[in-house]
């Protein structure tokens, strides 16, 4: 066991793919020699040569295309794209080829490539660096998506992202990388040595995609959220006093639809928290999945706490931000709603 | 000083007026020289210009660029471009019959797919577009397969799931065909790196058509190529037309297609796309110097599409009718059967008794092929496959909504249910 | 008034707006000599000349990106993507440039540009001829997002789209061009002259955009619904017998929360039917925002009827296809449910 | 035969590796020929691969490129140039001590904006990237303004919505910088088409990096320019890295960005972008050109990234330190000083005088700037105006949502939740 933040989780899960797998190709813009804006893939390229780890042209759509190419010929590309905010450029290539070729060669043919991207705002990257484009994602058939919201599981997640089959998008929370965040700013960053899911196992191991994880349990009202939002929900919890079942949704596509909805069952109430805007965004398929499955369960009606419809705004980004107040007041009126 | 104004491409000519093809450069025959296949790129620049030919007028073979095949290979070309041609026919026929939902010919073109795929070896690997038959047919997937995939039965390649002409065949090392235009051009290129990487000795080639040429993948394909000198033949197959859009809105009118090449620091080549022995050398060419190391290669097939777009279109509106039979390169089966009558070693009654024989099997075929089912006529494939491959296992969703579609269709309420639906 | 169908209305309000408006330029792949692979710009560049009405080279990014640039020189772009499929290799121009250069230049700039597309399928159109992407554009911030059910709206709905000051994604379902449809394929086809959504007006008019229809008051149920999936929940109304209030949203953004939400209080039962897949599609926001303002008005939970979450299948389009028989299936649920 | 294996492009130097420029062919100045402005593009293809050069070792302005500029407007150029690059190193201090979140400098390659803005009209209009801030300082948005948009301030002309340097200046015809590369670049052309549809005189002009130029958007930029000749002028700023990769990435190990033009049919130009004679009589004969009705054409800018990325970027990771100091083309301020001093019209005093000058000028600025608020001393923007300008009118959604927010802020459990939101 180490302790590694989120960075080196990360960089981590890739290394050990690496060595384990010869088919393990990394590739993105700035990720070879340099090893990746966010340091990601540091070291990497020197440790396992430049045909393996390498840099790319600025090209998002190439990239992803490229991948597609070399996942057919039998590598494992994972391709890096350097913000999430930068990953439109690719989406024909993701949408339509990547997602569906399994399906239209009624599976003669497949690409198991895995998307990195860092995701979220909190960083001052104003509408260009802090999108949480997840949700358009969750809507592609073909597709699965994860998005981690600690070390341990990112390193867990990624190496079975890497070994999956499918092609997945793997969105990291920026804001978390080098700790995690209950969303008040102006508190002193916290590093992940300081929380139990910094402790990593240096070796191989994988979580599997699709199961959710209960970060804290709780009796009277389920939280259902993922990424940053976590530990922004538990601060809320903590805030507010209510006793929250807290789940970390981790893989949003396929979604574990059995824990989330024993967990309405159970408390009644249901709080969505994500970061991306409100409006279509995977909240609302999460609300709808609920409110189908435990109808006669509910006992106020699910809501939601997200980013604002509107940009991520540079200057305005903690009053953009769902906060732990926003959360907090809307676990406090899903247990005081009545008719 | 005149005033900027728009500047809008047109084509030489509309329905009602007379074919014109003045704007095509055509050198003679044999006129272009053969550099070394590892030459400079900044070398052979006037590759991208000039328009490689072998045959003549008189069916010879000519020139540096004579691959000085055998007699027999030269044959069965000609039965491979038959074939396609036959097999383009029934198919379109078979649609207006409406057994088959759609298609889209090759005719006029068919030296492009057949020549480069006789050119290539089997290990390559071929991203093909929906103009490119002939590379099933070179390669050997019976055309009953290919029936099968265009009457989504049960012996479709794709289970049901895709238009007809989409094919693949991933044991024949042929790609997918997607409907989205031009993404295999980039994805040809990844596959060629993964090839370099690993060290392998095939390359990649892929097809898309002049029109397309204007999509990004255009770009991405030619940058990545050229970044990473990846082994990989990038042909676009210059028709003239993108449905009823001229050439010139790819941006033909200023430059040929092949001169986009040069641009990337890649040898762009311009083939005589209807004269099977130019386009035959020019990829043997390219293929040597990809596995040679020398990197990628972009060549224009200069040929022209004889019939409509596809069963959805009708070039009356837009083109003049017959414009064909004016096309200055000829056609490609007529030229080279010339060139084997030249050399006598094929005749009239030989092709007519090929051409029987090939209807004859495309007949056979095509009655194998619906036996397996059609659009509207049983063996139908199973509805609930449809839920299978999205993902390598099916998650929960799937499954359920399975389930559901399974009771829609067989529960107890089912026969009630679709009566009622027919009735509603 | 005259009988038209959606395309001829299409085409009117085309017209209609080259006609009053010097600044509208219509253009996209095959609209200008040949007049659109669907018609729908037949006859147009012969009247108002090939500087207004314009072929394109094949690239929906560039076509975006050059109608954004136009707008911004003071013209009214109309943009035509030949397919709905297509529009992902425009995906980063709309999303990133087009829905939010208002907003980044704090309105000092904006690009009012139109696009029309084609969307859904049953016309055999498979995976790459058939695709409903209207969900993925109604979570872009900045998009208004409207889909036509008949000739009259459409016409209506497409000028206040062009007049609008905001870019809009106008969706046209394909398989009502020519006439509505009930969801049997194996009927004969009915022309828009049989139905009196198919009298429209010649000169101009305007539909305003974010307000939905009621095309069938009813007070048991309630069915949210736009497009082709209109008439097929009319047909499943009939067929079920239940007194359904259809309700034709004709706008996705902005929604009429209101009209929807009045109408689902009224009836206290909810079925929201898109030929889209299922997962994260426009029916998991319709059923999310009508469940947090109807909660304690909710006799049953709210049903989507959708389309599997499956790319659409060639051979299988109306097994895939929503129709009668599943709406009908949902409407009598929702009238059933009891805990 | 070799054997394909895959390339890989290498800057000539990596950190404590000696500069290496040996790559750069670097003709002496003035010998290039001027071709007249409507030479047809096939014509004047060398302009792509040698490099448009003015000023010579000594300072002096040569041969045919030479835009005989008056002396005043030499030194507004220089006073420009100056300007910017006070304005970076003191943007870039300000963001070391918190003032502002985040900096991109364009230092050592002001002479391409500030010689661009100087040879376009008013009219024109400028699709900037994020290093070409000289457009603003040239056209005369005050730098107030600019530092106000860094600030998210009160007077921020995005009203707190863009990252810094993300200006745009509607009145001054110079358009919204994007956080999304390349994306300008075909915008740019449809301004272009705009302008030749209403028959007007104006042109458009926009700027990349070389590294961006693998992005889609430049080949439709490129495609789209050639098809309609649009009158535009586009511009790929080669400053030989994008953050951590050389220019090899981008594909300019092969060929010249300038070379990509030809491919399309359009000139490519390339230039001596630390040359600010040579920059100004390209731009001229550009767009002259494309007010002629010539059309599109492509300028390479040579030129190196002096400073690091942005303020997230630490360069010594990637590459020489001091490598600047070996850059061949110098220091575009350093020599205009030096033709100005060659000219007699110019003195390292009167330099010292200006630089005293424009440095208080920026002080004051700034003074002014920070008096409007910074990102974390009031005065503030109102945070509920972040739900306008989303649409032209505020849909119901969004003034719900600004309710909601509304309340957070000054609701009567406003200060509680935000009080307790800090102890969370
Ligand atoms: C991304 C995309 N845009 C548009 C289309 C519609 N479309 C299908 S074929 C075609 C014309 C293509 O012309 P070209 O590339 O010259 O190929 P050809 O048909 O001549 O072989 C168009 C516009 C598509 N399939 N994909
Ligand atoms: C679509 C997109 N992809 C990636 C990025 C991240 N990024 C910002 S600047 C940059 C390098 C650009 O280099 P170049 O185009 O050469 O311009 P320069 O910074 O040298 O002026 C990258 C990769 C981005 N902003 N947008
Ligand atoms: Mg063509
Ligand atoms: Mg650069």
């Amino acid at each position: 066991m180490a302790q590694m933040n989120m960075v080196q989780a990360i960089n981590s899960a890739l290394d050990v793919m690496l060595g384990r797998d010869p088919r393990v190709v990394v590739f993105g813009e700035d990720v070879g020699y340099f090893g990746g804006v966010f340091r990601c893939t540091d070291g990497l390229q020197r440790k396992y040569g430049e045909h393996r780890v390498l840099d790319t042209p600025i090209a998002e759509g190439g990239i992803i295309a490229a991948a597609i190419g070399m996942g057919v010929n039998g590598l494992r590309p994972v391709a890096e794209i350097q913000f999430a905010d930068y990953i439109y450029p690719a989406f024909d290539q993701i949408v339509s080829e990547l997602a569906r070729l399994r399906y239209r060669t009624a599976g003669d043919l497949c690409a198991p490539v895995t998307i990195r991207t860092p995701c979220g705002g909190g960083i001052r990257g104003g509408q260009t660096h802090s999108q949480s484009p997840e949700g358009v994602f969750t809507h592609v058939c073909g597709l699965k998506v994860v998005m981690p919201s600690n070390p341990h599981d990112a390193k867990g997640l990624l190496i079975s992202s890497i070994e999956s089959e499918d092609p997945v998008l793997f969105f990291e929370p920026k804001r978390i990388y080098n700790g995690p965040f209950d969303g008040d700013p102006h508190k002193p960053a916290v590093p992940w040595s300081s929380h139990p899911k910094g402790e990593v196992p240096d070796g191989h191991y994988a979580i599997p995609l699709g199961k959710a994880d209960i970060v804290r349990p709780g009796a009277a009202a389920t939280v259902l959220t993922y990424g940053t939002m976590v530990h922004v929900a538990e601060a809320a919890a903590r805030l507010c006093g209510v006793d929250a079942e807290i789940i970390d949704l981790r893989t949003l596509v396929p979604l574990d639809v059995d824990m989330l909805c024993t967990s309405v069952r159970k408390t009644g109430r249901c709080v969505i928290v994500h970061e991306a805007t409100r409006f279509s965004g995977f909240g609302a398929e999460l609300s709808a999945t609920v409110q189908e499955e435990c109808f006669w369960h509910l006992e106020a009606p699910i809501a939601r706490v997200t980013g604002w419809d509107t940009p991520y705004p540079h200057a305005f980004e903690w009053d953009y931000f769902p906060g732990p107040a926003r959360i907090a007041a809307a676990l406090r009126a899903v247990m005081e709603s009545a008719a | 000083m005149t005033q900027s104004r728009l500047h809008v491409p047109h084509p030489p000519a509309r329905p009602g007026e007379t074919p014109d093809f003045s704007y095509l450069k055509i050198p003679p025959a044999g006129s272009v020289g053969r550099p070394d296949t590892l030459a400079p790129a900044l070398q052979i620049e006037a590759l991208g210009t000039e328009m490689v030919r072998v045959l003549d007028e008189q069916g010879h073979a000519v020139g540096p660029w004579n691959p000085h095949l055998e007699v027999e290979e030269l044959q069965i070309a000609l039965r491979h471009m038959l074939l396609t041609r036959r097999f383009d026919e029934r198919m379109q026929r078979m649609q207006r019959q409406g057994r088959i939902s759609f298609y889209m010919k090759s005719t006029g073109e068919e030296a492009v797919a057949v020549a480069q795929a006789m050119a290539l070896r089997p290990g390559d690997m071929l991203f093909p577009s929906y103009r490119t038959q002939g590379l099933f047919v070179v390669r050997g997937r019976s055309l009953v397969d290919l029936m099968c995939q265009c009457l989504s039965n049960t012996h479709d390649m794709c289970r049901g799931r895709q238009m007809p002409i989409m094919y693949h065949w991933a044991e024949g090392n042929i790609f997918s065909i997607s409907g989205n235009l031009a993404t295999q051009f980039p994805q040809a290129v990844g596959w060629a790196m993964a090839a370099a990487i690993k060290g392998e000795d095939h390359l990649a080639a892929s097809w898309i058509g002049e029109g397309a040429s204007a999509e990004a993948d255009f770009h991405h394909a030619l940058t990545f190529a050229a970044v990473y000198q990846a082994p990989v033949i990038l042909n676009v197959v210059n028709n003239q037309w993108a449905i009823s859009t001229f050439q010139g809105f790819a941006g033909g009118e200023q430059r040929t297609f092949a001169q986009r090449g040069p641009g990337y620091g890649i040898p762009g080549v311009r083939v005589d796309g209807n004269d099977f022995l130019a386009v035959y050398a020019v990829t043997r060419w390219a293929a040597e110097r990809a596995r040679s190391g020398g990197g990628p290669t972009l060549i224009e097939h200069v040929t022209y599409r004889a019939a409509a777009h596809s069963t959805s279109d009708d070039p009356s509106r837009y083109r003049p009718k017959e414009d064909w039979q004016s096309w200055p390169l000829g056609d490609p089966v007529v030229r080279l059967k010339a060139h084997l009558i030249a050399l006598g070693e094929w005749s009239e009654e030989r092709h007519v008794a090929l051409e029987q024989q090939l209807e004859a099997h495309v007949t056979a075929c095509w009655k194998e092929a619906v036996a397996y089912g059609t659009l509207n006529e049983g063996p139908t494939l199973d509805p609930l496959s449809m839920f299978e491959d999205v993902f390598h296992e099916m998650p929960a969703h799937l499954r359920r909504q399975r389930e559901e579609l399974r009771r829609l269709l067989h529960g107890p309420d089912a026969a009630a249910a679709r009566g009622e639906g027919a009735e509603g």
